[in-house]
């Protein structure tokens, strides 16, 4: 009885149409293409246009001179060593934190509310414009909301050693060991910048991580518990020197993000003339693109149209080296599962 | 030739059940306090805005109202009252930098992550999505110089020379079009990622009834991602509202409630910036505007974000 | 011919049906490895025709040249000719879309659209232009495929809603919606329970009235109770490091499964290997 | 001499300051220089920026081990730190308003003024406008003032275009702006500049001058210094002066005091205790007066040298602050 | 007890080996859904337990349990008791790592480490703190899988270098390395081709003088070929909707495949359902 109530599926129904719809197909995909170029095409001219101002003004003086008032013997020496540095403890304090998080929240974490929300908030934090984790960075790390300030309840109460002075904060000694020095607030040092800029990039390294080692098949977890492996055993010594080439490339990326970050060091007051190398990690900084930013603002064109080109070249340069590194050390260490 | 596996000799290898189990245990609480770090971050922008910003809204000079509604921004006037804490031009600058970058980088990155996941051979695919990141990872202060550089005397010259219509040469639209180039990669990628995650069945299925690659990728692949590029989109408007020093350099330091993209304007962040080279200590009200607008900033983006991870939530739950 | 010893050929149409497809000395290259040689296959219109063997020995990758889906994979190419409707559909004027559209396909796994089950049977009619009334072909596509009684209630609900087995049978009205000549099925029940692959069967014993239907299994048991004809491939003993499938035997299914002619037939269908 | 609007630098407010080292008022010899030590930390005004940054380029070469970094906040925010005690010298394009000496004295900082260059605040419009020729303290304030009601050249004089004025203003946190409010305010009582849709405010020079090299209808003004350097983009407006004569800013007029009412003084404070505490800040001041210091650089950095004898004045003070 | 009409339930030690594993009336649950009901088995002593039925009866889920190797899923709980050297495996006062080291495992996939096959074979070794000579442990272990001639020049090498079958047979290797008791094996050559499997059905026949050998199987021919004892299970059909795991019949191999006691085992191997 079903089948009488079929009703014939007819062929001639059908008015496939078939060239008109190659024809459509033909201009998809060339709009796709012109989308996909204008990006590019975008990239070229601004490399290029940059590269024409710049290219002759990356000579030795850039790397070896201070910023001068003389073009010609300008260079951007502190600002480089600025950026190295912040960049090197910015990866310093993010890595820990930032790879424990993953491992916690891909290993450890139970299906609960509080995971949830610390997901959720991992991906809230990515999208924090940069401009806030620089006001964050001011207030706390720069003046630690006035606590350290000479006769504030917190320093009486705990009678903190605080020695006044015109380095943008006071300092206590540790054990008088200088090297346990520590600046309180962080004011304007490279410490409270790069802290700014880990947990700028936390939420990145985090994510970056945890892609790393999800990527590492539970077949191998379970072949590692089937020999009779703890839990830290079995990340210890088969996820994460797998996934470590993964986050390796997390990180760096997290960090050529990093070096090119102003707004936030702006913030912070990093915008400074710095005439000298950094002797500690408490002094005073300032970066490549605050340089940059600097030689826009100057009134003289060879600033503003060579030199800054010229920095953007060299910021380019280590980006794309530092990008470089990433992509050869994930093709290097990339497992065929 | 066989050895014998002595089992004695694994007898007196373990340490202690109880040490083991400490040791694993220190490390969890120690793994727990890495994950549960990110939420003192949060804690610690939201009391580093809003300590501040309270302050400023408790001022008799201020008031929250007419800092929502107000539509003239002179914090920096010498007399302080309330009619001169208005945010909206600065908001009404800061969705106009949106909306134009949005609309030139959601297309085009859509239109990109189409073509990368749908039609690029996997080896074109490996060389154009790097490169196409690279634009995402250029430092921002790059693209204000750009703007200001290349941009906007191209628009001088096509708008104001050709067609006589006024360009500022601080203006909202250079600052957006080189935002929208800023974001584009950001679009595509994480379409793309969308796009990849919907399984090849779904477009073996859809190929199977007759339906051309066109076809599939508009009337299959697309909706099925659907809530992953939305997510793609809110994340990349987030980016444009949340970016800093291109607008600051380029579009303008004059908070102006326009909706003419070719006049100069004025950011949220490029107000910020703005302060911040007074280095207004805590407790003046330079100082503290800037908190309340940080706070709207924090705010604004903080409800996109909201958004888009639920709907990226229920996106991957589709093919989990 | 480059035939070796565990493999027979045979001749064109040695069986009495009609022939609907007919594939002719199919090589087939991923990346330019050879991974199936020589394939001669002529499948009997209306039948059901299985194809049977080892993972890995290209059942697949055979079935899914028939109607050229493995054009979109990257890396594939493929000599020789597919005889269908007396054109080649492999030559360059065939557009594999129409080819598609003659010859459906229905998936190991069910894979039915993220949208309603209403949409989901109107899909291939809606691309290709369907000038008649859409409910009735949605209808009668589900009433073929066994599911209309299932869903008649809940057709704006996602397909997704659907168990694994009533998944299935909506693939297959999708894939009877556009009136295809064929059904090429690659393991349509070995996701499924049990129950679920019954009443996939009883579907295919219903449908070999209108559509000639080929199908891979794993299952021999399925291959014996199902079918009409089957194909036995198996990988080229010879060179068995290079892993290239061929074709050992093709008979009545009865014949293959009682009395098979090659000793490596034999070994597979009781179980000796694989 | 010197313009009316130039205060008398003020005397160091000195009630105790006991020299703790004898040394440190003796000028410091070439070998001593090369060994000195330690940290001397500017901040302030982006007027003075470049003069403080020049100077203390210079001073590299001869005390290399003195580490001089300079900041950027602005007259006021150099202020708001220096008053706390957190840098030894403040960079400042107008003198101390009474609000900061009182934050300065709540937190028992002295500090000593310096004269160390004048600035010509330069009135420029765009090169194609052809007329504007020459500008009155009287029309300043009437398109300045926060009471203004010129939106249009026209509104200024019936025969100007009748286009939009697009004002480029330094920010108010800058000492050039602070200065031109004065200005205004002697002339019509307004105490604040204008501030409206068409008006941009930046703390960053080049904007302005951007702004004015870019629009045909702009009007703005800024330091002598971003002029100088771009001479071909913008055109400088001649100021009728106090004598009625209209006149160029140059070197010269600004210094002999004929560009006036608008040239102006800049200043550098330094904290009385790290005079006492840091040879290196001593030293770096009186390098900043001596002949290889602010005279040889000041010419670069586009600002005039404050009439003659100044800077001996200054070296005679720093000696009478660290007594 | 809650037996529904088609399962029967047996005697503990109905058989006449020495029981080496006595699962004692086991309820599996998964986030709290009961998955497997009522399991009991008695695993007889160096001999090889098959587990054979249909996808998703609950093998993978039972064999699982013999070790804690469920322990590390999320959601998973388990009523009942294991008895494994007169102690119940899952008391509080067990340490499951320990467990897992007399209970070794081999899975459905080949999973080496991507380290060398030599760390590989040693891994175990180096994190349960092995007192004796590494170089001869490897060696033996490899031998005892049957592999070292094969690999003995390249024990440097990638693990990855290996084909699908060797490495297989690699990670047999592995666990025997930590001198375990018992193996347990999840079709561990159901992803292998044909070659491959023959030979871990060798080994696996090799093994079973020195350890006791339980393994899942979807190939009802491998079952018989292999093991000496099989258990069949199946879903419970009595609650089909529910998809809950039993244990439907467990025999001496021949006994199971020549005289099934109940219907639904022999139609099961003989392929009339699954
Ligand atoms: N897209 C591809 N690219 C490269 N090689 C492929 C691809 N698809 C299949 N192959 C290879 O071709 C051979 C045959 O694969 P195919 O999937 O056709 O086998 P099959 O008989 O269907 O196996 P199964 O029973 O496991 O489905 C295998 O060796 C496989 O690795
Ligand atoms: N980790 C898990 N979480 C939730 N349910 C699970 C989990 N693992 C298995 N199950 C469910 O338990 C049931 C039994 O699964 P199991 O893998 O044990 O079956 P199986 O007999 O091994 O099947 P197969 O032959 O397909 O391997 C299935 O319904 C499955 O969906
Ligand atoms: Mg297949
Ligand atoms: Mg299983």
């Amino acid at each position: 009885m079903e089948a009488e109530k079929i009703i014939s599926i007819d062929t001639k129904h059908y008015k496939e149409n078939i060239s008109r719809r190659n024809l459509a197909e033909k201009i998809f995909n060339v709009i796709l293409l012109i989308s996909v170029l204008f990006g590019l095409l975008m990239l070229t001219v601004l490399i290029i246009d940059i590269a024409v101002g710049g290219i002759a003004w990356v000579r030795p003086e850039l790397f070896e001179n201070y910023h001068s008032r003389k073009p010609e013997n300008a260079g951007m020496k502190s600002a480089i060593a600025g950026s190295i540095i912040v960049i090197l403890l910015t990866g310093l304090f993010s890595f820990p934190v930032g790879v424990g998080a993953a491992i916690y929240l891909e290993e450890y974490a139970p299906k609960n509310r509080l995971t949830d929300f610390i997901n959720l908030n991992i991906n809230n934090l990515a999208g924090v414009p940069s401009i806030v984790y620089g006001m964050l960075g001011l207030v706390v790390f720069g003046r630690m909301f006035g606590l350290f300030s000479k006769d504030s309840w917190f320093v009486n109460l705990f009678n903190i050693p605080i020695e006044s002075g015109a380095t943008g904060g006071w300092k206590f000694f540790l054990f008088d060991i200088p090297w346990l020095e520590i600046h309180l607030p962080f004011g304007r040092s490279m410490v409270a910048g790069a802290l700014t800029m880990s947990l700028l990039i936390l939420p990145i390294v985090i994510i970056a991580s945890r892609e790393a080692i999800r990527a590492v098949p539970p077949s191998i977890r379970e072949g590692g518990y089937a020999l009779g492996t703890t839990k830290w055993h079995v990340i210890g010594t088969l996820v994460l020197p797998i996934a470590f080439p993964g986050i390796l490339t997390g990180m760096i990326l997290s960090l050529s993000r990093a070096i090119g970050e102003t707004a936030p060091l702006i913030i912070m007051g990093a915008f400074t003339y710095v005439p000298f190398l950094p002797k500690t990690v408490w002094d005073q900084f300032t970066v490549i693109p605050i340089q940059i930013y600097n030689w826009i603002t100057l009134p003289q064109p060879e600033y503003r149209v060579h030199l800054a080109a010229a920095g953007i070249l060299v910021l380019l340069v280590i980006l794309f080296l530092m990008n470089g590194i990433a992509i050869y050390l994930r093709k290097k260490f990339e497992i065929k599962w | 030739m066989l050895k014998n596996l002595s089992k004695s000799s694994f007898i007196s290898f373990y340490n202690p059940q109880r040490v083991r189990n400490l040791r694993e245990r220190i490390i969890a609480i120690t793994l727990f306090g890495c994950g549960v770090f990110s939420i003192l971050v949060t804690i610690g922008i939201i009391i580093s805005l809003f300590s501040e910003a309270i302050g400023f809204f408790l001022r008799p000079e201020v008031n929250l109202i007419t800092f929502l509604t107000g539509t003239n921004w002179r914090p920096l006037a010498s007399q302080v009252s309330p009619e001169n804490f208005g945010v909206r031009p600065l908001i009404r600058g800061t969705l106009m930098i949106a909306v134009i970058s949005g609309s030139i980088a959601l297309p085009l990155g859509l239109g990109s992550a189409i073509y990368l996941s749908e039609y690029a051979s996997d080896r074109l695919r490996s060389i154009l999505k790097p490169s196409l990141e690279l634009l995402a990872g250029i430092p921002t202060v790059v693209y204000g110089y750009f703007a200001l550089s290349f941009v906007t005397p191209i628009l001088k010259v096509v708008l104001e020379d050709q067609l006589g219509i006024r360009v500022s040469f601080f203006n909202a639209f250079s600052a957006a079009v080189v935002v929208g180039i800023m974001i584009i990669p950001i679009v595509a990628s994480i379409s793309e990622d969308a796009m990849r995650a919907v399984p090849r069945s779904l477009r073996e299925g859809a190929y199977a009834l007759g339906a051309t690659k066109f076809e599939v990728s508009t009337k299959v692949v697309v909706p099925a991602a659907l809530s992953g590029i939305i997510s793609a989109f809110i994340i990349g408007i987030s980016r444009a509202i949340g970016e800093t020093m291109a607008v600051t350099i380029a579009a303008g330091a004059t908070p102006r409630m326009t909706l003419n993209p070719l006049d100069g304007i004025q950011t949220m962040t490029a107000f910020i910036v703005q302060v911040s080279f007074g280095d207004a200590p805590s407790g003046s009200i330079n100082g503290q505007s800037i908190f309340a607008v940080g706070a709207t900033l924090f705010m604004m983006t903080f409800v996109m974000n909201i958004i888009s991870a639920s709907i990226l939530k229920r996106f991957r739950e589709v093919y989990e | 011919m480059n035939l070796t010893s565990n493999i027979q050929s045979y001749s064109i149409n040695f069986h009495d049906d009609a022939t609907i497809i007919n594939a002719n000395q199919l090589n087939i290259y991923y990346s330019g490895k050879l991974t199936v040689e020589n394939f001669n296959l002529q499948v009997p219109k209306n039948k059901i025709t299985a194809l049977i063997g080892p993972s890995g020995c290209g059942k697949s990758s055979v079935i899914r040249s028939f109607n050229r889906m493995n054009d979109i994979i990257p890396g594939f190419s493929l000599e020789g000719k597919i005889i269908y409707k007396g054109k080649n559909i492999y030559s360059s004027r065939e557009d594999p879309v129409r080819i598609r559209r003659q010859i459906g396909m229905v998936f190991q796994k069910p894979n039915p659209f993220p949208k309603s089950i209403y949409e989901n049977v109107a899909f291939g009619a809606r691309v290709n232009k369907y000038q008649g009334n859409l409910d009735e072909l949605v209808e009668s596509s589900l009433i073929q495929a066994a599911l209309w009684d299932e869903v008649k209630d809940k057709l704006k609900e996602s397909a997704y809603a659907l168990s694994g087995g009533q998944q299935q049978r909506l693939c297959i009205a999708r894939a009877i919606a556009v009136s295809p000549d064929i059904l090429l099925m690659d393991e349509p029940a070995s996701a499924l329970d049990p129950v679920a692959t019954l009443k996939i069967e009883e579907l295919m014993w219903e449908l070999k009235d209108k559509y000639t239907i080929v199908v891979v299994t794993h299952n021999m048991q399925q291959a014996s109770r199902v079918s009409d004809y089957t194909a036995f491939m198996s990988l080229d003993r010879e060179k068995i490091e290079d892993r290239i499938g061929v074709l050992v035997e093709f008979d009545e299914t009865t014949k293959l499964f009682t009395n098979p002619k090659l000793k490596e037939t034999e070994d597979y269908i009781t179980g000796r290997f694989g | 001499s010197g313009s009316n609007a130039t205060p008398a630098p003020s005397q160091p407010e000195s009630n105790q300051s006991e020299p703790t080292e004898a040394t440190i008022s003796e000028p410091a010899s070439s070998s001593e220089l090369a060994i000195l030590e330690g940290d001397v930390i500017v901040d302030g005004s982006s007027t003075v920026f470049p003069v403080t940054t020049a100077v203390a380029e210079e001073f590299a070469l001869v005390a290399p081990n003195v580490r001089v970094s300079v900041g950027l906040s602005g007259t006021g925010g150099g202020f708001k730190v220096f008053c706390v005690g957190e840098t030894d010298i403040s960079d400042a394009s107008r003198p101390i308003k009474d609000s900061e000496i009182e934050v300065c004295q709540s937190n028992g900082i002295e500090y000593v003024e310096f004269l160390v260059a004048l600035d010509g605040l330069t009135v420029m419009v765009n090169p194609e406008n052809d007329w504007l020729n020459e500008i009155s303290a009287e029309q300043l304030a009437a398109l300045l003032g926060a009471s203004s009601t010129i939106t249009k050249w026209s509104d200024l004089d019936p025969s100007y275009p009748e286009e939009e004025i697009l004002f480029f203003i330094p920010d108010p946190d800058s000492g050039t702006r602070d200065y031109m409010t004065e200005v205004v305010e002697g002339v019509s009582g307004d105490e604040d500049l204008r501030q409206d849709e068409n008006t941009t405010f930046s703390s960053d020079d080049n904007v302005l001058l951007d702004g004015i090299a870019n629009e045909k209808y702009a009007f703005g003004f800024f330091g002598y210094a971003y002029y100088i350097n771009n001479k071909d983009s913008v055109k400088a407006v001649p100021v009728v002066n106090g004598d009625g004569n209209a006149v160029l800013p140059s070197d010269e007029t600004v210094q002999n005091g004929t560009y006036n009412p608008l040239s102006r003084p800049l200043f550098i404070y330094v904290n009385q205790n790290s005079l006492q505490t840091k040879p290196q800040v001593v030293e770096f001041v009186r390098f900043f007066f001596g002949p290889d210091g602010g005279p040889a650089i000041m010419s670069d950095v586009g600002y005039s040298m404050p009439p003659t004898g100044s800077y001996e004045a200054n070296l005679g003070l720093l000696a009478g602050s660290i007594q």
